[in-house]
């Protein structure tokens, strides 16, 4: 079993999907089964991280194919650390789902765990054409969970969604081609030794088609002209699977960094971070239009979706720094920001539900039953999503301030400070009107279950862990940017015999 | 001479098609499109079948055999549409 | 180690009235004020050691990777900063048990107010730059609670916030100046920072961080222009008045500067920038103070402007000017703790803070009086009280300084007409509230508060006299420390209380008559002032706040304007771009390869692509005309296909093509049958040269590929087909076992496909249109004979040639997906004969199971191989003999084909039949068994509009 | 001597076939009217598929010395489904009240309302299975 | 050959685009599709055009890239999956907004016409 | 006898679908007989639900010579249609034609409506939904009785002979 743990990942959510979806359960065995998968996935990934942390890059061939024919799965910290944060997230929605969001329409669990599915195989594969399908699983897994439960604004949302990203599917077809088309080859490792050795007549189609992937990346990720369908999206899809999009802005990242720093590496010649000028600048344009989205927002679920645009534009920024630092300092912030601002999502969903008729508005509403409680877990959330101490928001942005580098500095800080300003501001105006600028009500009408607080606490009380725990967090994800900045290693540990061969 | 008149044949197809995406085009009402579209993939068939026989490979069998399931039911979809609306009721 | 304690403990006090509150107010408040007590008597536990001029250290490593060490320190000046804060705390506590109404949540308020405590404990003892920031910003935060503590009041919600935001602003860029602080030393250690002032002193970037620095102080201390958040934040309870805003927290911006003196002040900018902000905030703040009417009002810009004073101290940065510096802060804690504690108990007794209504108050409380005479006369810096002290000091300072350089003279100037102004202040609040006769009646007939509420502010104002009368026995040993941690040297130095007739003693009587006469004067003032526009702040502020916000929403609006088109538009623009940056580094479009030669079919098909193609589009307004150009763009793709060798492809995109054009009429039956035309002419011509552009980037792409070879790793799959997958046809082997995993990736899309289908279709309610575009009513013969008869037999042949097409798969073009498309097909031509009644009756099988089984059995096949010891989805074939037979060959890849055949056939007819399904009583609903009444979907006979498009459908 | 037989048959056949299927296209695109134009392909193209069918089974029969009757299968398929095809797109012209040349004679009913659905009909009598 | 193949697929790509612009969701679809056909075509060419020699081992002495045709049967399947979504959203965004158009304008707005 | 009737309750679909495998995989081994068999067992028993009745041949050598003799015909009606496609100057006679159906079986009646369309200058256009007249275009025709007599005779008796007696 120990030898096939890195496929776990993909497997196991497949495996529960099947079972969960063929059979007719009842909710108690759908919910139990969900989270016993799910707690599974979670004790897989943390086995993953301690395999991974000893170094090793290892891959798994699936069908016993040798790369680079085969597709294989790729496990070094990073994709590790991935697929972790993804399963601690995914455990918060699963809880929180069971309060009764997964009982609004049919088969919520079984796609969850298909969309887990897809998400962890993105992160874990070494083939780009193994990328697309499993960003295909995830996307149309998402599809489906963001019309769950129905309603206009998820539909008008959702159908923004679909065509944005089926446009997007195109492209990042188009794109796979032109790389198979100039390199030969599909596995990343491999394209990255292609590129090394490539005749230079052909660097304009590994240029465009790398750049189109760019394209494909950005509209995941929610880059500056691409990222229009996020706030919508996230502030009406339900909130565990709201919860779980926080993530899938991810995917798009990982994908820039996994790519990027393979093919276009130290070895790519005068490829080499063809994409990092491109990042770097969108990157602090996102993050200064997603401030001003931050500042505007009227609505708590659209701010939430906004602060994970700055969380975009800031992770994007890390990435256009191109420094192991800089790489470290985002992945930090990715493990942050991705549990918090699921938690928020899944926090204001509570907040809404308490709210009556006014839902997440924020105008004067009738005070929600549960204020102290609620108060506090926003409290909690919002002064780690805006950054400030003594949270890990503040201990990741500082990471991340200090690891910019000469004059990047004049470009990053200054945004990236006001944005966390503009985030204050407004989740401090947020707050104050949904718990203190409210009308006292008899309203006794307590739709929160157990499982609400379970799933919102423990992703947010996730910000006071990874305080206490940033040492060995900072260290890990430095040995991974550290990895990253290295991609022979990774191509040495796929591909061997080509150092062997004459 | 069979290459001559394969050529032959496969020219009159063409020319066929050519007809067919007139019709098409011209319409003057749907059932005559839709015509045109099942003359089309009658013409398909024989186009490949042409094709397997200048290739002298039965590799392209089941295609034909495939547009003429295919293109009937497809045909027929299209007349429930334009009779009913709802093609499955 | 107990270093760490004295923070911890006081943090951890934060949970003890959280536990304690249900327990009545005496026990909470005994129980919250333990933890802090037990913190103050480790800190002077730590006396000795201090006095002897060493400062014991704690670190733990925290985060190394930022430099953040978990470190703490206790010099001299955390030590007088500690026992100020927590001896006030625990005063402060004390004097909440009996200010807060019966109804208040008390144990929230401790809380709030011990977390407070903590932050600032940690901001004074932190020995890590960080640390001092992480704490800095914790009093932001703990503030912004306790000014919003009655939050149900607006005034109390817009100044806590303006204080976060003020403070939140100046913490941001204190961390940015911190940051620059770090990397110029190298180390965020407090120590090796406070060492390394020549090094910090001589980098190009010392303007930059002392100014970030400096604005993280001003906004904490209220200096000017930053001053307006503080007297809003007067919202707040007394009892956080008395702390925050007089004793504490705003002092955690002196104490910022104090605490860099060494690193930082060593420049003319410090003194210039340091000097002349105090100096102006110290005579503006003193001036509003004067002309206010509110109480709290005076007192808070007084404490502006006293901050104003300790500022200019450390500006001019002597270390007389240092000592004076510490002193008044120690004094100001003292008696503006205590005239806000009796501020507190004067409105808390007499209901008002309005000083018009308040007066001729010494009778009814004679004690409270006297305590705020004492505490007053040590504000105005009258002699015998502490303030005198300080305020002698500081004109001193005043008077030897060249901090301004050629300016330097107006220093004492100002310095007197301020201390005038806080005459005048002070002698106006002692008189109006406690001798003078009001001008309304105040709203309750005020008397003594309770002993215990009175006992921390006397116990202040008697501080006050004690250090006044004996300065070199009470304040001499807190400050000597404290002197010598901002100088980093010892400094000799002794307090007294008289210095003879001398130059500031001149000052202090021309600034005591000058006050009293400004007092006396102070109505005509008033009403001079009147003639002014009045500004208020929080006005402003939230003006400004507002201005922003709607700012912030045009320019999203104008960005995110919701349409579709524009985002589209958007990530065309894009990917033409980065395409065409890359096709302008393809030296020459045609490669080596160059081309090959064309012939007359292929010249033709391109043609019949091209037109149907553009023809799809042109008649997009007719929807079916362009539904049926674009199935003819589908049949001659796959014809393409054929062409050119792939005929798997050929047969996929044949079978889909059909099955997307069924779907795609379905669906049309249900939505408008034209397209209106909506678009301008010149966006339709934008639209078609960005279309046209990024045509042109793929075509010319496509072309460079085309034209030239690649080494590609597809000999291996067509050296490897045979002997290591055990079939002939290198796609379907690639398909179902090289690469096995991406289609197990692909069937499951089609199932979720099929999942997410029924969910859109779940309860959804159209509107069926009863006639066709035209205006016709419907044929009624739903299921004409002949179809319905032929579709017999035609069933059966289906069935075959998937089965035909399945089994030679692997050897030949087919397998499991065209299989499982065939069958389909096949099914949903029965379906179409026959209407969904007859068929749902006669089908036995329920389709999402079939699906789902699909996917199962194709990830079985992949853990089977794990039986075996092998990775995922290894595939293994043998030849078996079997008599009569002859050889058989058996692969597992066969087993994992079965299960694409079947998420195949189940998907597709998930969504066909499903869709099929939304006009008849089998429509999908969440539980599937509600039928629903068919009477009912049929009546409907609108196609323009919902008409009841509130009525909420769940999915 | 045989082979040069067969194969002027199997070329015979592939050009009559074309010839057919073009014939048939050609009445698509030329005669009048829809009902007139549905005669066209339906037989002529038919037939010639028929044609082509017969000389690709003759000609891998004989190229490849077996015996090759696949063909038979499309055929069959096409003469399953062709008159099918056309009779519903008959159909749909009678539906859709298709002008048709004015010499034509006969009045089919279909053409006064009641049998295609001129006018609403009730709900009760639209199945006939 | 290759010239005009690349054009063919140029055009259909920019039909596609084209349409997928429009404003109503069912011409978006049919242009999704569309462009779906081109991207299938524009990836099976990055192997090389090749007549008669399908990858059926055996069949002939030189063969096909068999690893492009593997990947387009897979992009066309999550093609007809992602087309079969988007047209049946398409649907129940009409049924819940009373039109189709892509940002779901209510009819009054824009005065609907069939 | 009853056994081989409940194993194999339609002889002539599942003689057709074994034909049709033979021919599918074109090959005459024991092995793809017995897959064929299999098959042709299996199919028929799992699609028995979609047949209305399947239709029983009464004379099957009546079939055969009806077979040949449609066989012929299209081959007629394709030169007849050919002929007034190539010469449009020739009046062709359009004419619709009312074709009052002898038969009752829905099965036969589609034959006859197929063979209608693939033969002479015919085309089946409807089925009335009584299904007891049946709408025919005809090309070119004189008059409607002679065709009306024609496919009558011609069609029809074989047809109802052949299936419904």
């Amino acid at each position: 079993m120990m030898s096939h743990l890195i496929i776990l990942p993909v497997v196991l959510p497949l495996a529960a999907a099947v079972i969960l979806l063929l059979a007719r359960f009842g909710a108690f065995t759908r919910r139990l089964l969900a989270l016993i998968a799910t707690g599974a996935l979670l004790i897989s990934c943390v086995m993953l991280v301690g395999k991974a942390s000893q170094g090793e890059v290892l891959y798994y061939a699936l069908g016993n194919w040798q790369p680079p024919f085969g597709i294989v799965l790729v496990l070094d910290r990073l994709s590790a650390l991935m697929v972790t944060v993804t399963a601690i997230l995914s455990m918060g929605c699963v809880i929180f789902a069971c309060g009764g969001d997964d009982e609004k329409g049919s088969n919520f669990h079984g796609l969850f765990q298909l969309q887990l599915m897809g998400i962890n195989g993105a992160f874990l594969t070494g083939d780009l054409f193994n990328l697309f399908v499993f960003f295909e699983v995830l996307l149309l897994a998402s599809y489906a969970l963001l019309v769950h439960g129905g309603g206009r604004d998820r539909i008008q949302s959702a159908v923004h969604y679909v065509v944005l990203n089926l446009a997007g599917s195109a492209l990042f077809l188009i794109a796979v081609g032109m790389l198979y088309g100039a390199t030969g080859t599909l596995n990343m490792a491999d394209m990255a030794r292609a590129v090394s050795v490539m005749d230079p007549e052909r660097n304009g189609l590994v240029v465009a088609g790398a750049l189109m992937l760019l394209v494909v990346f950005g509209l995941k990720a929610a880059i500056l002209p691409l990222y229009f369908w996020l706030p919508r999206t996230y502030a009406s899809a339900p909130a565990p699977v709201a919860a779980l999009f926080a993530v899938m802005t991810k995917v798009g990242i990982y994908a820039i960094l996994r790519v990027y720093s393979l093919v276009f590496g130290d070895q790519a010649g005068t490829l080499e971070a063809l994409e990092q000028p491109w990042v770097w600048w969108m990157a602090l344009a996102t993050l200064v239009i997603a401030a001003i989205g931050v500042l505007a927002a009227r609505d708590l679920r659209l701010l939430v979706a906004y602060l994970v645009l700055v969380s975009v534009g800031t992770l994007l920024a890390g990435l256009g720094m191109h420094s192991p630092q800089a790489t470290s300092a985002l992945l930090f912030y990715l493990v942050h920001t991705t549990l918090v601002t699921g938690g928020l999502f899944l926090l204001a969903d509570m907040i809404g539900l308490q709210r009556g008729k006014v839902g997440t508005r924020l105008v004067k509403g009738r005070t929600p039953i549960h204020a102290t409680a609620l108060g506090l877990l926003f409290l909690l959330g919002a002064i780690a999503v805006a950054g400030l101490p003594p949270l890990s928001g503040a201990l990741a942005k500082a990471l991340l301030l200090a690891a910019a580098d000469g004059i990047q500095r004049a470009w990053l800080w200054p945004p990236l400070l006001i944005a966390g300003l503009c985030a204050l501001v407004a989740l401090s105006r947020a707050g104050s009107t949904l718990f203190w600028r409210s009308q006292e009500s008899d309203n006794t009408d307590d739709q929160l279950s157990g499982w609400h607080w379970a799933g919102t606490a423990w992703l947010l009380i996730a910000s006071p862990l990874l305080v206490v725990l940033a040492g060995p967090l900072a260290t890990y994800t430095e040995a991974a940017a550290a990895q990253l900045n290295d991609p022979s290693a990774i191509i040495q540990a796929l591909l061997p015999t080509e150092e062997d061969a004459p | 001479m069979l290459d001559t008149a394969v050529v032959i044949s496969g020219a009159l197809i063409a020319l066929s098609l050519l007809l067919n995406l007139f019709r098409l085009t011209r319409g003057p009402d749907m059932p005559d499109r839709i015509l045109a579209l099942d003359t089309m993939y009658v013409n398909s068939i024989a186009l490949i079948l042409l094709m397997g026989l200048w290739m002298n490979s039965k590799t392209y069998f089941e295609a034909a055999l495939l547009i003429a399931l295919l293109g009937f039911i497809s045909t027929v979809a299209v007349c429930k549409y334009l009779l009913r609306g709802d093609i499955i009721e | 180690m107990t270093l760490l304690w004295i923070p911890m403990l006081t943090l951890l006090g934060v949970l003890v009235p959280a536990l304690t509150a249900q327990r009545g107010r005496p026990i909470c408040t005994l129980a919250t004020a333990a933890l802090p007590t037990l913190a103050l008597i480790l800190t002077l536990a730590q006396f000795p050691a201090i006095a002897d001029g060493e400062y014991p250290r704690v670190a733990l490593e925290w985060m190394p990777q930022l430099g953040l060490d978990l470190a703490f320190r206790l010099d001299g000046l955390s030590l007088l900063f500690n026992i100020l804060i927590l001896g006030i705390g625990l005063l402060i506590l004390l004097y909440a048990h009996y200010y807060l109404d019966k109804s208040e949540s008390h144990g929230r308020f401790y809380a709030y107010l011990i977390l407070f405590m903590a932050s600032m404990v940690g901001i004074v003892m932190a020995d890590n730059l960080l640390v001092l920031w992480i704490f800095w910003e914790m009093t932001s935060l703990s503030s912004f609670l306790l000014i919003g503590f009655w939050s149900h009041r607006s005034e109390a919600r817009k100044g806590a916030r303006m204080a976060m935001t003020v403070t939140g602003a100046g913490g941001l860029a204190l961390l940015a100046g911190f940051l620059l602080l770090g990397d110029i030393v190298g180390s965020f250690d407090m120590q090796t920072v406070l060492d390394s002032a020549d090094i910090i002193l001589a980098d190009p970037r010392y303007p930059l961080v002392l100014v970030l620095v400096l604005l993280g102080a001003f906004t904490k201390s209220a200096q000017f222009p930053f001053h307006f958040w503080l007297p809003h934040a007067m919202a707040a309870p007394t009892p956080v008045s008395a702390y925050l805003h007089s004793a504490t927290m705003v002092k955690a911006g002196i104490f910022l500067m104090a605490r860099l003196h060494p690193a930082l002040a060593g420049s003319e900018l410090w003194s210039a920038l340091v000097a002349v902000i105090g100096i102006t905030t110290m005579v503006y703040a003193a001036w509003f103070a004067l002309v206010e009417s509110d109480l709290k009002g005076i007192l808070a810009f007084s404490t502006v402007s006293h901050l104003g004073l300790i500022t200019v101290l450390l500006g001019i940065g002597s270390p007389m000017a240092v000592l004076a510096a510490l002193f008044h802060i120690l004094n100001h804690a003292t008696f503006k703790a205590a005239l806000f504690m009796c501020s507190g108990i004067i409105d808390h007794e007499a209901g008002t803070r309005d000083l018009s209504r308040l007066g001729k108050l010494a009778k009814a409380m004679p004690i409270t009086c006297l305590v705020m005479s004492v505490a007053g006369a040590a504000m105005a810096g009258f002699p015998l009280f502490n303030g005198f002290l300080s305020k002698e000091m500081f004109f001193e300072s005043t008077l030897h300084t060249q901090a301004l350089g050629g300016l330097s003279l107006m220093l004492p100037v100002l310095a007197t007409i301020g201390g005038a102004l806080s005459v005048g202040y002070s002698v106006r609040l002692v008189h109006a509230v406690f001798f003078a006769e009001p001008r309304h009646a105040p709203p309750k007939h005020p008397h003594e508060p309770p002993r215990l509420m009175r006992a921390p502010a006397e116990l202040l104002a008697a501080l006050c006299v004690a250090i006044g009368l004996f300065p070199a026995l009470i304040a001499t040993w807190l400050l000597a420390p404290a002197v010598e941690a901002v100088l980093q040297a010892p400094l000799e130095f002794h307090l007294a209380i008289w210095h003879g007739f001398n130059l500031p003693l001149a000052m202090s009587g021309a600034a005591a008559a000058a006050g009293i006469t400004a007092y006396v004067l102070h109505r005509y003032i008033r009403r001079f002032i009147r003639d002014f526009p009045s500004r208020n702040a929080n006005l402003i502020f939230e003006g400004a706040v507002q201005y922003i916000s709607d700012k912030a929403e045009v320019i999203t609006e104008f960005f995110d304007n919701g349409s579709l088109q524009r985002f589209m538009a958007l990530l065309i623009g894009t990917a033409l771009l980065m395409g065409a940056i890359g096709l302008f580094q393809v030296e020459t479009l045609t490669g080596p390869k160059g081309n090959q030669p064309l012939d007359g079919v292929l010249i033709l098909g391109a043609m019949l692509l091209i037109f149907t193609g553009i023809g799809t589009a042109v008649t997009h307004r007719q929807r079916l005309l362009s539904l049926i150009m674009l199935s003819v763009v589908g049949l001659i793709v796959s014809l393409t296909f054929a062409r050119f060798s792939a005929p798997d492809l050929a047969l996929t995109q044949l079978s889909v093509e059909v099955v997307t054009m069924i779907l795609l009429m379905l669906a049309l039956f249900f939505l408008p049958q034209k397209t209106p035309r909506e678009s301008s002419p010149s966006r339709s011509l934008r639209d078609v040269i960005m279309c046209s552009g990024l045509g042109v980037v793929i075509a010319a792409l496509n072309y460079a590929v085309l034209t030239r070879d690649t080494n590609t790793i597809s000999s291996f799959f067509l050296e490897n087909s045979v002997p290591g997958g055990g079939g002939h046809n290198a796609v379907n082997v690639i398909l179902v076992d090289f690469r096995g995993f991406d289609t197990l990736g692909e069937i499951t899309v089609l199932a979720i496909a099929g999942l997410a289908i029924l969910k859109l279709l779940n309860r959804l309610r159209l509107f069926m249109p009863h006639s066709d575009s035209e205006g016709r009513i419907w044929c009624p013969d739903r299921y004409p004979m002949i179809l319905t008869t032929v579709s017999q037999p035609v069933l059966p042949l289906a069935l075959l040639v998937s089965v035909f097409i399945f089994l030679r798969g692997h050897n030949l073009p087919g397998g499991g997906f065209i299989a499982g498309l065939i069958t389909a097909v096949g099914l949903i031509l029965i379906y179409m004969a026959r209407g969904v009644d007859w068929t749902q009756q006669r089908l036995a099988f329920p389709f999402q199971p079939i699906a789902i089984l699909g996917v199962g059995i194709a990830t079985l096949t992949g853990f089977g191989s794990w039986l075996f010891g092998y990775p995922f989805l290894t595939s293994s074939y043998d030849h078996f003999h079997i008599p009569l037979i002859g050889d058989l060959e058996l692969a597992t890849a066969l087993l994992f084909d079965l299960g694409v055949y079947l998420a195949v056939v189940g998907a597709t007819l998930m969504i066909l039949a499903n869709l099929g399904k939304v006009t008849t009583s089998h429509r999908p609903s969440k539980d599937d068994s509600t039928p629903i009444p068919s009477g009912l979907h049929r009546t409907d006979i609108s196609d323009t509009a919902n008409p009841n498009p509130d009525a909420k459908e769940t999915v | 001597m045989l082979y040069v037989i067969l194969e002027a048959v199997i070329s015979a056949l592939l050009i009559a076939g074309g010839l057919f299927a073009f014939i048939g296209s050609m009445g698509l695109a030329h005669l009048r009217d829809f009902f007139m134009r549905l005669h066209g392909p339906t037989k002529a193209t038919t037939l010639g598929i028929g044609c082509m069918l017969i000389a690709s089974m003759l000609y891998f029969s004989v190229t490849q010395s077996e015996l090759h009757l696949q063909e038979l299968l499309i055929t069959l398929f096409l003469f399953i489904t062709a008159p099918v095809s056309a009779h519903l797109l008959a159909k749909v012209g009678l539906h859709q009240r298709l002008k048709f040349v004015d010499k034509t004679r006969g009045k089919p009913v279909e053409f006064l309302d009641e049998d295609i659905g001129g006018k609403p009909l009730s709900d009760s009598s639209d199945s006939n299975s | 050959m290759e010239l005009l193949y690349a054009i063919t697929t140029g055009v259909l790509s920019a039909s596609g685009l084209y349409l997928t612009l429009r404003g109503r969701t069912f011409p978006v679809v049919v242009g999704l599709t569309l462009l779906s056909y081109a991207v299938n075509l524009f990836l099976f060419s990055m192997g090389g055009l090749t007549s008669n020699a399908p990858a059926i081992i055996g069949d002939s002495s030189h063969y096909s890239d068999p690893l492009p045709q593997a990947l387009v049967l897979t992009a066309i399947v999550i093609g007809f999956a992602m087309t079969a979504f988007a047209i049946i959203l398409a649907m129940r965004a009409r049924g819940d907004m009373g039109n189709d158009h892509v940002d779901g304008r209510k009819a009054e707005d824009r005065g609907e016409r069939r | 006898m009853m056994r081989l009737r409940s194993w194999l309750p339609t002889p002539g679909l599942s003689l057709l679908l074994l034909i049709v495998w033979l021919l599918l995989v074109n090959q005459v081994s024991v092995g793809h007989l017995l897959l064929g068999g299999i098959l042709a067992i299996a199919i028929p028993r799992l699609t028995s639900r979609f047949w209305d009745r399947q239709p029983t041949v009464h004379k099957p050598m009546k079939l055969v010579l009806f077979f040949l003799r449609v066989v012929g015909d299209i081959i007629v009606a394709n030169l007849q249609v050919a002929r007034i496609i190539l010469s449009p100057w020739r009046r062709s006679r359009p004419h619709f034609v009312e074709y009052p159906l002898m038969l009752e079986e829905r099965f036969t009646i589609t034959i006859l409506a197929s063979t209608i369309t693939l033969t002479p200058g015919t085309v089946s256009a409807n089925l009335r939904m009584d299904g007891k007249t049946l709408l025919i275009h005809a090309l070119d025709v004189e008059d409607d009785a002679t065709l009306i007599r024609t496919i009558r005779e011609r069609y029809e008796q074989p047809l109802k002979e052949i299936f419904e007696c």
